[in-house]
């Protein structure tokens, strides 16, 4: 939670687009968002918003059709999309890592557990393998996997899901990375389960200081975890503020939509508040902005054209030309 | 062979992004689909073109070309082994030249064609509805009656279907009827096989379930929701095995164990070519084996496309 | 909640899936190979009664038998033991024609908006079938049928010459309950209706379903893991555990606190909006396989509170208040 | 090894390599009596008597040979002849060999057929031996010169049990012979290589070192002789043989062979199998429907387009100039329009439909030739299909009279008339040996009876009138329809020469160093 | 293990006695051996003595019951024609016709996961499609027809290779191998394109296929993720996982090559046991026949067995205990 000056890891007005047979999809468009040490940032939206495409983007591993076509992403200044592959391979999986969603499809089905980690260690420090292995075991047992020693030689079906997922933070964590991307780490898991996983997370995260961003779509995870949260539709970041205020105040009507059809305590049987419509396609955006179809606010303007970003308070944006809580004009 | 092991799959139930907009509303019926998409490939058009050239061409030989090859009473073999282009007395000329009994080749190979479609598709035919019918059963079935099957289709296949036929026919004798016999009888357990897998699959999916709650009976549920929906890999399946029981009965015929001399298949043509290929009259063996390779790749583009396109795995 | 006759009841149901040794393996065994029956105790030793009108909240972690026990009871799958009863008859084993009506009466909804519709089928066609082959309507006026049934579940009657896959989930999942509405059930079995959809699309269709519950008089048997959803929309909640239920109660009791160790530890995991940084303290452990349940009370490994006796003696379902129900050994001690 | 390639033919011209269409299934001589084992025998072997390229009888161990009454024949055998292995040979191996031949486990076609007429044998002196039959033999001669002489010495116990096996053969341990090439190594289907016996008593053999290779596709065959594989090939398809006649690398040699090609017509039965069209006759029964269809065939049509020109025409069961043939006979004249006439005559204006049985994998062309028989028949009326099965399967059938009319070769094994008149047109009698192979079931007492005392006639040149004048029966009464008789050729690279055999062996010894 | 050793071997039994009986039958239907085995001018006496000798005059039941109690005790029977045991006439051969298909194995394997792999890597470019078309080509000619051509052309129009049979071969640990002479090598090189060919396609589009899936799974994404080198991505993550599918099906096609090597024997000469089949089927040569079919299936039985212990030792996920499970 400690803030410093100098962010990690900055995105700035990053494109990336799909080049398909049925027209170019703006999958991401012109996001921007930063993390600091220590910070975790959450990055929620509904599927199809672009999320994992944004953190695909960071790491430059969008595969054709998809490419970055614009913007900038700077880990400690450096900029990752002007940086070669040579270079990026360097940094990708050293000074940033990413987890996935799906834990049975994140490790390799017929490559040994430790296979798995040693290449990681080695592909960036030019230590011995016995050397690797060991510090292969100190991340299993750092994870809480009981006798890492013994699971190194495992296969990964030998492992339940939540134990694979925290093989996949193992790895992630080896070679303590300054940045974490963590697309949808826990969707896929028990209740119990991914409580235990963002219990290990918020843990080594706190220790080393690694900034980590935490995608996902369920506001309630965000709201445990994260420190600052950006809202996302349709490719663009439509609201960004520090959680509390974003998830107490939201201003961007989809923000309120969004908390507001979470089923809660306190609206126990009676009708959630509801988003009429459905996300739309990437390749037949309404023009202006996104969501006018769907949104309660909406006038002629919106149609016009997109809203800018603007800075309603310290450490918020918005994207709206109508928000929650402003007079009608 | 053990299926896939169970813990994969079943956490693995979760939502393609796509899927979840609004997907534009296009052509509705999943055939017309599937040909829309089909014509995206120039190479499996060209096939499908072939192929139906070829079709037509052997469905009316008769009308088509100037000679019945078949019919003794219309050959000379004084006009055996007339290069391609020779004039015939009969009719205008040789285009593709004679076989040694006066045969006019263009005539034969169309013939040929006819017997080799018709033993590719009826074998086809037949080994498609008994595979899939032992398929389904044991599928839906399971239990002892499952395994019963299965085991005979393992026993089938575990022996390669080139020796199964030609074992069968040496002792068959040679024949149209008896290839198509032989024929069914290797392929059958393939087609089972397969139906058998994707009836799996598809039983193990909610709408059979959702089927079953809504009290349909059982056949409705069989063959009204179940089968359809383990056509596609079959529709494959059953495509590139026309080619493939094409080759095999050139092949059987090529070895002598297939058709009758007297009613020559492609195969039988060029077997009885190649003995005076390296006498330079290639013409014998060369055209009915170009024919032959041309249809079996036509068939085996379009089979190819299909399974692009059916391949629920593939599909983007 | 103690309507002289429950709608449905469930006596003692189990289910258990069941793979026996063939030939080979029987050999194997008698050669001495260490193999036996594999026996999956998917559901064990149910007792649950719904009464008319009630929404019955089925929660529990992946695996815990929460699917198998909606199967059972929509007719899918039959019971291995016990007793199923809808208003008051048995239905155990569907013979009867009137058996058979009753079990038409009890419809699922299912989760996968894709696997659940016959991608070969259209709207009209998925809708109106059953209908038509109970004879509820006749072939004329299936299409006007068709039309309402749609339309009760907010779909524009014009997309009935549609398929499947034209359709966005949340409007997969409304198909869905049409085709089970259509065929005019009292009784609709959820199983993880909404777990696939977007938060946006989820509450159109929770909305869907409390809208319905009062026009159709329906009552719901909502199996869900998301205690939010289960806690929005019903008056009772039951808790399995590995094939077990462990607690049954009101909703509100529940969440205000629950009895028993397990359904405390889930209710403690359950991130809410308004928890904000959390310091996460996680249950130890994860859920053991079915194939062979620990002895005892199935919890006993990961409960913080296991005593000797739980190691031993499984415990049984017992009324601690007034429609309350939990199996905990602790209860018994105080 | 392989002998030199055309290109570097002369440096290893002492090399042979033969390519064979059909390799031998033993090296026991005694096991298979067959075409290719008998052919590959003659190298490592010697028999008592051996046939020349035209089957006529020559000294061989025996330098000669005579008849001393009906029944006793005395063989003078030669002096100084050493088997491979050095041991001598003389009247005992040969009597040991004779008493061999009815003990060859597991024989698939005996020998017993050349010596079980022959009632005793005695060695008068170590190279006289003495021979009597049951019955007056003329054919004895012939009969012995089948039979490859082994060494008493060298078998005798050889194998641990009475008699030599058959495997010792094949392995080179018994393969022992006084032929003029010596067994160097067999590996079945691949190759058999034989070394020159440089002790040979009829002079130094031609080759160092001779090897058979199988090759029993056609067109692999031919490619092997045209791109210097091998030096020799026997039976190179009639298709290829213009291009190969026209290839100035290569050589064809081509020589009339004892292999008559005819059709044989069902002339017992009342309901024949293979005949529809005509009320439940058997037309064939009427000699006048048998010269019509032999009318109908324009023989040298099928020489000329089936055969390339690689046959020759056939009048009777033998070719003119071999023993017994009859020289006044000639073939059948073409004649469609008295075929048709012959057709009406007896009852068939409109013909009748026939199922014509033929091999598939016997004989040069059989299928063919069986095809273009069936064009020229239905070209008179007689709606012929062809019925083709592969030998085993149209031996099985026509044994067991299932073809009204079938093709199919007959090859004289005595190389004179009264083998083809004996098996095929001789009334089936079991006792006499007769009719083995007429299943047509032609009976005609006449040929009967001159077949008969010919066969008691030890006197050569008598015994050839009756046979001439069996054989002139027969084919004026249509009997059996002779067709061609097959033309038998190899093929060489240039620079060698072949000697052709009407018995249509392959053999090393043939081939010479052309001039 | 035990039980999966316990289903193979009942299995397998099965299939040898179900296919002995029935090719007993079958070749007993066909016709009679000694038709052609025999002399024509033997007589009738002569053909009956034949018969007696070779144990066919015996009722079929008990030609039967015999060939099975002496097959259970190693011994299938002489060959009529040879005259020597089956078995042994077979195992002579065996080799010759391995090494055809082994050799085409490794042409098949090797060539066809290369192109397969980059086909699949680059699933758009001109040189994967052209793989492709290719790969349909190659699926389509028939085995014989291939054969054929080649000969014309390689051996007849350019004379570079020969047309048939098998070359110079040496000893090796007693098995006779054309693998370690030129001659033998060039003997072998066109039978065994002809018979890799089909398989060779059929490996491009298994491992195509196979690319194209792997290629999307989150695990090899997760890999490039941890900075791993493209090419231990692809040779280590990509491949490993599409040898899988590779190794299963090809495993079970090399039985099928056996089977094939009848068509591609046939048309090169080449001396193994696909040609000894043919010609022992004209002449009706019984015990050959069921001794063949017998020693293939024996083959099919050990190809499976290895087929699957390769297969699990390349997918963790299956251990055998659990096969069938
Ligand atoms: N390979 C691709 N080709 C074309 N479009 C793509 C591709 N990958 C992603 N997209 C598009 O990019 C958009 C954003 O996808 P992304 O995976 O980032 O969504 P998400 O927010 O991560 O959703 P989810 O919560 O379902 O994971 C989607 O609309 C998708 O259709
Ligand atoms: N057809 C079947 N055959 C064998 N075992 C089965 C079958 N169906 C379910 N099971 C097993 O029964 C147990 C309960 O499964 P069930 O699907 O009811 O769990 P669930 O609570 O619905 O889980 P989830 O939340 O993942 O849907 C699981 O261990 C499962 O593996
Ligand atoms: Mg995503
Ligand atoms: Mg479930
Ligand atoms: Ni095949």
């Amino acid at each position: 939670m400690a803030r410093t000056a100098e962010p990690l890891l900055r995105v700035e007005q990053l494109e990336t687009q799909f080049f398909t047979r049925a027209g170019v999809a703006r999958a991401v468009d012109g996001v921007s968002f930063e993390v600091a040490r220590g910070e975790v940032l959450g990055l929620v939206g509904e599927s199809g918003s672009g999320k994992s495409v944004t953190g695909f983007s960071i790491l430059g591993l969008v595969d054709p059709p998809g490419r970055i076509v614009g913007g900038r992403v700077l880990l400690e200044g450096e900029n990752l999309v002007d940086a070669g592959e040579r270079r990026l391979r360097a940094l990708r999986g050293n000074r940033i890592a990413m987890i996935f969603q799906d834990p049975m499809m994140t490790l390799n089905p017929v490559l040994r557990i430790d296979t798995q980690m040693i290449e990681a260690v080695r592909a960036h420090h030019g230590v011995d393998r016995a050397e690797a292995r060991r510090r292969a075991r100190d991340a299993l047992g750092r994870v809480g996997i009981p006798a890492p020693e013994e699971r190194l030689s495992a296969y990964p079906h030998q492992f339940s899901g939540g134990m694979r997922q925290r093989v996949a933070i193992a790895i992630a964590l080896l070679n303590e990375p300054a940045v974490i991307i963590a697309d949808e780490p826990t969707t896929a898991l028990d209740v119990t389960i991914q409580a235990q996983i963002l219990y290990e997370m918020q843990k080594l995260c706190g220790e080393s200081g690694t900034a980590l961003v935490w995608i996902t779509h369920d506001l309630a995870v965000v709201s445990g975890l994260a420190d600052r949260v950006c809202v996302m539709y349709a490719g663009r970041i439509v609201e960004s503020g520090p959680v509390d205020a974003v998830l107490d105040r939201p201003r961007h009507p989809y923000t309120a939509g969004l908390i507001g059809s979470v089923p809660s305590r306190n609206r126990r049987g009676v009708p959630l508040a509801q988003i009429p419509g459905m996300t739309p396609s990437l390749l037949a955006l309404p023009g202006g902005c996104a969501f006018r179809t769907r949104c309660p606010n909406a006038e002629a303007d919106c149609a016009a054209e997109p809203p800018a970003e603007r800075r309603p308070e310290a450490g918020r944006t918005l994207r709206c030309h109508h928000p929650v809580g402003e007079a009608v004009s | 062979m053990s299926e896939p092991d169970p813990g994969l799959s079943s956490g693995a139930v979760v939502a393609e992004p796509e899927t979840l907009h609004a997907p534009p509303p296009r052509l509705s019926s999943p055939l017309a689909r599937l040909a829309l998409d089909f014509c995206a490939s120039r190479p499996a058009v060209a096939g499908l073109a072939v192929i139906l050239v070829v079709a037509v061409a052997a469905i009316f030989a008769p009308l088509i070309v100037p000679q019945n090859p078949y019919d003794l009473a219309q050959l000379d073999i004084m006009d055996g082994t007339l290069p391609p282009g020779s004039p015939s007395y009969a009719f205008g000329t040789y285009w593709l030249g004679t076989d040694v009994q006066g045969r006019d080749m263009l005539s034969a190979i169309v013939y040929g064609l006819r017997i080799s479609l018709l033993v590719g598709s009826v074998s086809v035919a037949f080994a498609l509805v008994i595979g899939s019918a032992v398929g389904l059963v044991a599928a839906f079935f399971g239990g002892g009656l499952d395994s019963l099957l299965m085991r005979i289709v393992d026993i089938q296949l575990s022996f390669p279907a080139i020796l199964v036929a030609l074992i069968l026919l040496a002792i068959f004798g040679n024949g149209v009827d008896k290839v198509i016999i032989a024929l069914v009888i290797v392929q059958w357990a393939y087609y089972a096989r397969a139906v058998r897998g994707s009836a799996l699959v598809e039983r193990r999916k909610e709408y059979i379930d959702a089927a079953v709650c809504l009290g349909l009976g059982t056949r409705r549920v069989l063959f009204g929701h179940l089968l359809p929906n383990c056509l596609p890999p079959l529709i494959v399946i059953a495509t590139v095995q026309v080619a493939h029981a094409v080759a095999l009965e050139a092949t059987l015929s090529f070895l002598g164990v297939g058709v009758p001399i007297t009613e020559p298949s492609l195969g039988l043509l060029i077997a009885n070519g190649f003995e005076y290929m390296m006498s330079g009259r290639y013409w014998i063996s060369f055209f009915p084996g170009v024919a032959l390779v041309v249809v079996i790749v036509a068939i085996n583009l379009v089979g190819d496309r299909l399974r692009d396109l059916l391949n629920p795995r593939l599909q983007r | 909640m103690s309507a002289p006759q429950p709608l449905l009841g469930l006596e003692g149901v189990s289910k258990r899936f069941v793979r026996r040794l063939d030939l080979a393996e029987r050999i194997a065994a008698r050669l001495g190979a260490r193999l036996r029956d594999q026996v999956v105790h998917a559901v064990e030793e149910v007792d649950l009664a719904v009464a008319e009108g009630e929404v019955v909240g089925l929660v529990g972690e992946s695996g815990c038998g929460k699917s198998t026990l909606g199967r059972v009871v929509a007719g899918i799958l039959p019971a291995s033991e016990g007793r199923l009863t809808y208003r008051g008859k048995d239905i155990t084993k569907a013979a009867g024609a009137e058996a058979k009506k009753a079990a038409l009466k009890i419809q699922m909804i299912f989760q996968d908006p894709f696997a659940s519709l016959n991608p070969r089928l259209k709207v009209a066609e998925i809708v109106g079938e059953a209908p038509l082959v109970h004879g509820l309507v006749g072939r004329a006026e299936l299409a006007d049928y068709v039309d309402e049934v749609l339309t009760s579940v907010g779909l524009d009657p014009s997309y009935r010459r549609r398929y499947p896959h034209q359709f966005s989930g949340g409007q997969r999942q409304r198909v869905g309950i049409a085709r089970a509405l259509a065929v005019r059930p009292e009784f609709l079995v959820c199983d993880e209706s909404v777990a696939a959809l977007d938060v946006s699309i989820q509450a159109q269709v929770l909305n869907l379903f409390m809208e319905l519950r009062e026009r159709f008089d329906l009552t719901y048997l909502f199996i869900s893991h998301d205690l939010g959803v289960v806690e929005h929309l019903s008056d009772r909640v039951v808790i399995m555990y590995l094939g077990r239920v462990v607690e049954i109660a009101p909703t509100e009791q529940l969440f205000a606190g629950a009895n028993h160790p397990y359904a405390r530890a889930l209710l403690a995991e359950v991130l809410r909006i308004d928890s904000r940084h959390r310091i996460f303290k996680p249950v130890e452990g994860e859920i053991p396989s079915p194939l062979d349940p620990p002895p005892g009370c199935a919890f006993h490994p990961r409960c913080p509170h296991a005593i000797g006796r739980c190691r031993v003696e499984r415990p049984l379902l017992k009324q601690i208040a007034p429609g309350r129900y939990s199996a905990c050994h602790l209860n018994d001690q105080s | 090894a392989l002998s030199g390639t055309a290109l570097v033919g002369t440096a290893l011209a002492d090399d042979l390599t033969i390519g064979l269409a059909s390799e031998p299934s033993a090296l026991d001589p005694h096991y298979h009596n067959l075409t290719p084992n008998n052919a590959a025998w003659q190298h490592i072997f010697d028999g008592l008597i051996s046939q020349d390229a035209k089957q006529r009888l020559q000294p061989g161990l025996a330098v000669a040979w005579k008849p001393l009454d009906a029944t006793t024949w005395e063989f003078d055998l030669r002096k100084g002849v050493t088997f491979h292995d050095g041991t001598p040979f003389d009247a005992e191996d040969v009597i040991y060999t004779i008493r061999r031949i009815p003990n060859v486990a597991n024989s698939p076609s005996s020998f017993t057929i050349y010596t079980k007429s022959i009632a005793s044998m005695e060695a008068k002196d170590p190279y006289t031996l003495i021979i009597k039959t049951e019955a007056p033999r003329p054919l004895l001669p012939t009969e012995l010169s089948n039979l490859a002489i082994i060494s008493k010495e060298t078998c005798e116990g050889a194998s641990g049990g009475d008699w030599p096996k058959t495997e010792d053969f094949n392995s080179g341990t018994l393969a022992v012979g006084t032929g003029p090439y010596k067994f160097a190594e067999f590996v079945k289907g691949d190759r058999l290589v034989l070394t020159r016996n440089d002790d040979y008593w009829g002079g130094k053999p031609t080759w160092d070192k001779v090897t058979f290779k199988p090759i029993s596709s056609d067109g692999p065959r031919v490619a092997a002789l045209l791109s210097g594989d091998v030096d020799v090939i026997d039976n190179p398809p009639t298709q290829d043989l213009p291009r190969l006649k026209a290839d100035k690398n290569i050589n064809v040699y081509s020589g009339l062979s004892n292999r008559v090609i005819y059709l044989h017509m069902d002339q017992f039965a009342d309901d024949t199998p293979g005949v529809q069209g005509t009320n439940g006759r058997n037309p064939f029964k009427d000699k006048r429907v048998r010269e019509a269809v032999s009318k109908a065939i324009d023989r040298k049509a099928i020489v000329e387009k089936i055969m390339g020109g690689v046959a020759v025409a056939a009048e009777q069961l033998l070719p003119k100039g071999m023993f017994g043939a009859d020289p006044a006979l000639e073939v059948e004249a073409y004649d469609p329009a008295g075929a048709r006439k012959l057709l009406a005559e007896a009852g068939y204006p409109d013909g009748f439909k026939l199922v014509l049985g033929t091999p598939n994998d016997r004989y040069i062309n059989d299928e063919k030739v069986a095809q273009a028989v069936a064009q020229f028949l239905t070209r008179v009326g007689i709606q012929t299909t062809v019925d083709a099965s592969t030998k085993s399967v149209f031996f099985k059938r026509r044994n067991s009279y299932e073809f009204s009319m079938y093709l199919a070769g007959w090859g004289s094994g005595t190389g004179e008339m009264s083998s083809p008149l004996r098996a095929l047109v001789a009334t089936p009698d079991k006792e006499k040996g007769y009719g083995g192979t007429n299943r047509g079931r032609y009976s005609n007492p006449a040929v009967d009876a001159k077949i008969d005392e010919a066969l008691q006639t030890l006197d050569d040149a008598g015994r050839e009138k009756l046979l001439q004048e069996a054989s002139d029966l027969v084919i004026k009464d249509y009997g059996i329809l002779p067709l061609h008789y097959e033309v038998t050729s190899w093929a060489t690279r240039k620079g060698l020469a072949y000697e052709p055999r009407t018995d249509q062996y392959t053999s090393a010894m043939s081939v010479t160093q052309a001039q | 293990m035990l039980v999966y050793l316990i289903r193979r071997l009942g299995q397998s039994a099965l299939v040898l006695v179900v296919m002995a009986v029935l090719v007993f039958i079958g070749i007993y239907a066909i016709g009679n051996p000694v038709d052609v085995l025999i002399s024509p001018e033997a007589d009738l006496a002569e053909q009956q003595a034949t018969i007696a000798r070779l144990g066919l005059d015996r009722p079929l039941w008990e030609q039967l019951w015999l060939f099975l109690v002496n097959a259970v005790q190693g011994d299938l029977g002489r060959s009529f024609v040879h005259g020597v045991p089956a078995l042994r006439l077979i195992l002579e051969r065996l080799p010759a016709t391995l090494e055809l298909a082994l050799v085409a194995l490794v042409v098949a394997l090797s060539v066809g996961v290369f192109l397969g792999l980059w086909a699949g890597l680059k699933p758009d470019a001109l040189l994967g499609r052209s793989i492709m078309t290719g790969s349909i080509l190659g699926f389509s000619l028939p085995n014989f027809w291939l054969g054929l051509m080649l000969i014309l052309v390689f051996a007849v129009l350019l004379q570079w290779l020969p047309a048939g049979g098998r070359g110079e071969t040496v000893d090796l640990l007693g098995i006779r191998t054309s693998l370690f002479t030129l001659d033998g090598l060039s003997h072998l090189l066109l039978p065994a394109i002809t018979l890799a060919l089909y398989k060779t396609s059929l490996v491009i589009r298994l491992a195509r296929a196979g690319t194209r899936e792997v290629v999307l799974q989150d695990y090899v994404k997760f890999a490039r993720a941890k900075g791993l080198s493209p090419s231990r991505v692809i040779y280590v993550h990509v491949l490993k996982n599409i040898m899988i599918p590779v190794v299963t099906v090809v495993g079970l096609e090399l039985g099928s090559m056996i089977a094939f090597a009848v068509v591609t024997e046939t048309v090169f000469a080449w001396p193994g046991i696909g040609k000894l089949l043919i010609d022992s089927i004209v002449n009706l040569d019984r015990p050959v026949v069921v001794a063949y079919l017998m020693m293939t299936v024996f083959i099919f039985i050990l190809i499976n067995l290895a087929v699957d212990l390769l297969y699990s030792l390349l997918d963790p996920r299956v251990r055998l205990s659990e096969a069938g499970a």
